[in-house]
């Protein structure tokens, strides 16, 4: 491994990690592609802002009030910059990614709004991608239920790259909306966002990213990628669990119609008809997650910190190892790219005769080897494939060789059980 | 060793040596049920004679080694009960199962069924170890 | 004050009250019903959850995510059992009560429902108050634009109570559902929900309580009450930000159509169709607030130890001494109730010639007191009583009468600068 | 005292005894600017004469101690100098206001509204004291 990356040291800011689990277990936690662990550095700013600076935003005027919306405030900063962001206020904070691909969704189609880019029916079309999480699955099933549009979908190569031989087919004049994933949450895929988004662009349609699964592991410039929305979730990233973020291009946060309506999304209410405060504030309704911002603000500064370009150099050593210590054992097949070229740490697999379930559950019993076993909430993806679930093995800045040498062990171990 | 906990040797055992596997006649009711979440599934049939006793309970299907041997061990349990006999221990079983691992289970109810008692601690195995028996269930009380 | 109810011992359970603001003042903070402090109770659970149990929910297959699915399911029984849920699975965790509103508005008039309940278009009817919070307004009025439906409301009359002269030809055949809070925060006042659920009955409409100010001061018991739906928020129930919660009735939430689409809000799917878990999951697409319901959980926890009785019991001293109090400051109106009938601990007034900004700035500057000024989010209450702005004090089970003069003594001094 | 940072005595002598305040003729341009999440509102009329020098900067509304004395200074500063100098100041004004007191004013620039540098910290506040001078703004450039 790299000699500037110091793994140790970095372990030592997740307390989790020293944990031991019942039985004496160590902890060999390969589930981060679920959720990460969090290092001090988050905990103790979250604790100390609840235990002396917390009050409600924006609406307050006394001291903690203050010091509550400045905290809330400087966390979209560090986001905004953490993404490249070209202005803080296209950062919008919700509840988790989800929440943002939502968000999105009911801007379409909405008889409120009258945005021709956003205005949607029978002939309209939305355009995903086989390999979706849920979560940029439904929504826009939802959407196209809603709203008489028709959704379709690139399909996923036998190598689990996005097939693209039929772009100019899938995505035309008749596209309103294209949403895809900028990396497979199972095959690890990074998908090629240029090329897509040069016929979007053709054809006038809006992009939306995934970004989920490559913002807390690359680094990512919105900006650059050049997309028009793109969404991510705090606990995937060091963060705390109930923050999101939704990124958009201003103008189109502008054109939007609102979504949640509430408390601090307005500008001036009557009874009968409102005005809406500017984006972000528009698009965030009551009391927002304040000590969530804050956590993940911490978060992102600290992955800043260690660079997050090393992170993806040393989570690319790691997927190269484990890439060839998993292909020693036998009956063990690979989903997804086999290669390091454009993919992530997430190496999915299936174990010939042996049910997922029962990987998973071995592995944590008798190892302490979290790893994550199902669909994985992509089971499209997996019907695809044939198969009904996988085991997920996913890397993060604080995993070792040695962690996935204890996975290796472990696999050899529950064919053993099964035999 | 967790692994006690959830893989009895009794559940592994059942799941490399499933009891009654395989679908007989005659039968009351066939029935066809599904997890969605992970793919498990299984096709059960009943056969209940004289007096509400249960004279066969055959199945096939496919999952991981709890479904499995779930479906095995019902078969073992019902077998040569009475229907209303055999609604008790599965009322008992799903009580243990959804019980997040804080339920006394009742040994004298479950007999073997009680090796399943570590999986109530793991909410995603839970419906693993009812498949089978919520699909018994169905059958029988659609028989009824 | 009661001799049981120790008060001082439960500020030490809060440690921003013993904090000193900047140039030494103590903090009074009387600004509760905006967003409560957090005792000691909360924070290291969350703390400790964060740094030694943290996994994802209900999709992991290891002790991590074992002991974080018990820890978040466990957190929903007690929430349960704080409102007397009749079931469990009634309980739904949103972001805030805002997102709880916003879900209930958005599963009317939605096409890809049929449940006449909530089937919604012109000639339908929504009926609010006008003494509602922001979030109990707009998404009632983006629900009437987007379906053509019409909203309606009732008045407040002078001494600030719920005008229910016209509620027969208010509430009528036309009416789908009925949305109010149950006790206001501006006004104090405790709405008649009996009455008004009564006239509901009647005519087959559905009703939505929104207990925001109500769940955290008294106790609720929703099977008692026999509404429909109920929404509040952790954040001023001692509880973390970004956790709130609806509960419905099991028959309705299994009626609705789902509101965002996403990761756990599914049963199964496909490219082109989905089904969908039962509830609560339904309504909880994505990565839950899982920390911040376990902080929930504990909030409840300790407000139950303390007996939310005695807790509304002393709520109900404190107002009785600040009406008083406050009655002897010259040019001082109190806007809502000024006597214990129906009224919580809320207290909003107007002081002669000078603007609430300035009211609430000097108190704040030169005492540490922290109220609220402005329209505290209820801007059409406002409007009624035609003043653009109040300065609102509002208790909790912290609060003390050695606060509440400190709140009189800052006023006068206030009176004084601008005189 | 932290009402120092606020509520400087200028700010109140301000308020107690606005400057310039009341509408008067000739003007170039009328403007009227509401703050609707608190309800502050003003009227703002403006004359430019000669090389653009600014002849009068008349008000009248309402509000806060702050929105009012942001209005009489800006009356101050804003009269006999020229339009471009008015509007480094009131750059230089929103600079500070949307610094959420972390910008160092420059008080060269601003002269006695540096006395608003404590606002900035309250964002709840910072529309208060920017209100007549987003007014004045407005009313300026329609007029050019
Ligand atoms: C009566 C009432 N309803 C709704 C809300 C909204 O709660 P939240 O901001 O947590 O969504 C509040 C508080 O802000 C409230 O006081
Ligand atoms: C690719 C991808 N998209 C979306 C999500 C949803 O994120 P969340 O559950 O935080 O809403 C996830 C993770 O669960 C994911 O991996």
């Amino acid at each position: 491994m790299s000699t500037e990356f110091d793994v140790e040291r970095i372990r030592k800011d997740f307390p989790v990690l020293s944990r031991e689990l019942p039985g004496g277990r160590p902890l060999v936690y390969l589930d981060s592609g679920n959720s990460s662990q969090k290092p001090t550095q988050v905990i103790e700013v979250m604790r100390e802002h609840l235990a002396s600076h917390y009050a409600n935003v924006g609406r307050a005027m006394h001291v903690l009030g203050a010091e509550s919306t400045e905290a809330y405030e400087a966390a979209r900063d560090k986001v905004a910059t953490f993404v490249g962001a070209p202005d803080r206020d296209e950062i919008v904070f919700t509840k988790n990614a989800s929440e943002a691909l939502n968000l999105v969704a009911y801007a379409f189609g909405n008889p409120i709004n009258e945005d021709p880019r956003f205005v949607m029916g029978p002939g309209d079309e939305i355009v995903i991608s086989e390999m979706e999480h849920h979560s940029n699955i439904v929504p826009w099933q939802l959407l196209a239920r809603r709203t008489g549009a028709t959704l379709r979908w690139f399909s996923v190569t036998d190598e689990g790259r996005l097939d693209l031989s039929n772009l100019d087919e899938l995505v035309t004049e008749r596209t309103k909306i294209v949403s895809i994933a900028h990396q497979s949450n199972v095959l690890g895929t990074v998908n090629p966002v240029a090329r897509v988004l040069a016929r979007v662009r053709q054809v006038g349609a809006l992009m939306m990213l995934d970004a989920s699964q490559s913002v807390p592991h690359k680094p990512v410039d919105v900006a650059a990628l050049g997309v028009d929305f793109l969404a991510f979730t705090g606990h995937k990233a060091v963060g705390p669990s109930g923050i999101g973020v939704l990124w958009a291009r201003g103008e189109l946060l502008s054109a939007m119609p609102p979504f949640m309506g509430g408390g601090e999304m307005i500008e001036a209410v009557w009874m009968d008809r409102s005005t809406y405060a500017p984006a972000p504030h528009k698009f965030e309704a009551g009391t927002p997650p304040i000590v969530e911002a804050i956590g993940l603000g911490a978060a992102v500064e600290y992955l800043s910190s260690i660079g997050v370009d090393a992170i993806a150099g040393h989570e690319r050593e790691l997927t190269r190892y484990a890439l060839e210590a998993l292909g020693e054992v036998p009956g063990l097949k690979v989903i997804g790219p086999r290669d390091l070229q454009d993919r992530g740490g997430t190496v999915s697999f299936t174990l010939e005769g042996i049910h997922p379930h029962d990987v998973g559950q071995i592995l944590d019993d008798e190892f302490g080897v979290a790893v994550r076993v199902g669909h994985h909430c992509a089971r499209p993806l997996h019907l695809r494939f044939g198969i009904p679930a996988t085991t997920r093995a996913s890397f993060y800045l604080y995993n070792t060789p040695a962690e996935i040498d204890a996975l290796v062990r472990g696999l050899h171990h529950v064919r053993k059980v099964f035999a | 060793m967790i692994a006690e906990s959830m893989y009895q040797e009794l559940i592994l055992e059942h799941y490399k040596h499933p009891q009654g596997r395989g679908l007989r006649d005659p039968f009351d009711n066939e029935v066809h049920h599904v997890n969605p979440t992970c793919g498990d599934e299984i096709t059960m049939r009943v056969k209940v004679g004289e007096g509400g006793k249960v004279e066969d309970v055959s199945y096939d299907g496919q999952g991981c080694s709890i479904s499995q041997a779930a479906a095995s061990v019902l078969h073992e349990l019902a077998t040569g009960s009475t229907v209303e006999e055999t609604l008790s221990v599965v009322e008992e079983f799903t009580r243990l199962m959804q019980g997040r691992g804080k339920v006394e289970p009742d040994e004298e109810i479950l007999g073997d069924a009680v090796a399943f008692a570590g999986v109530a601690k793991f909410p995603a195995r839970v419906k693993c170890a009812l498949l089978a028996w919520m699909a018994y269930k169905d059958a029988v009380v659609r028989s009824a």
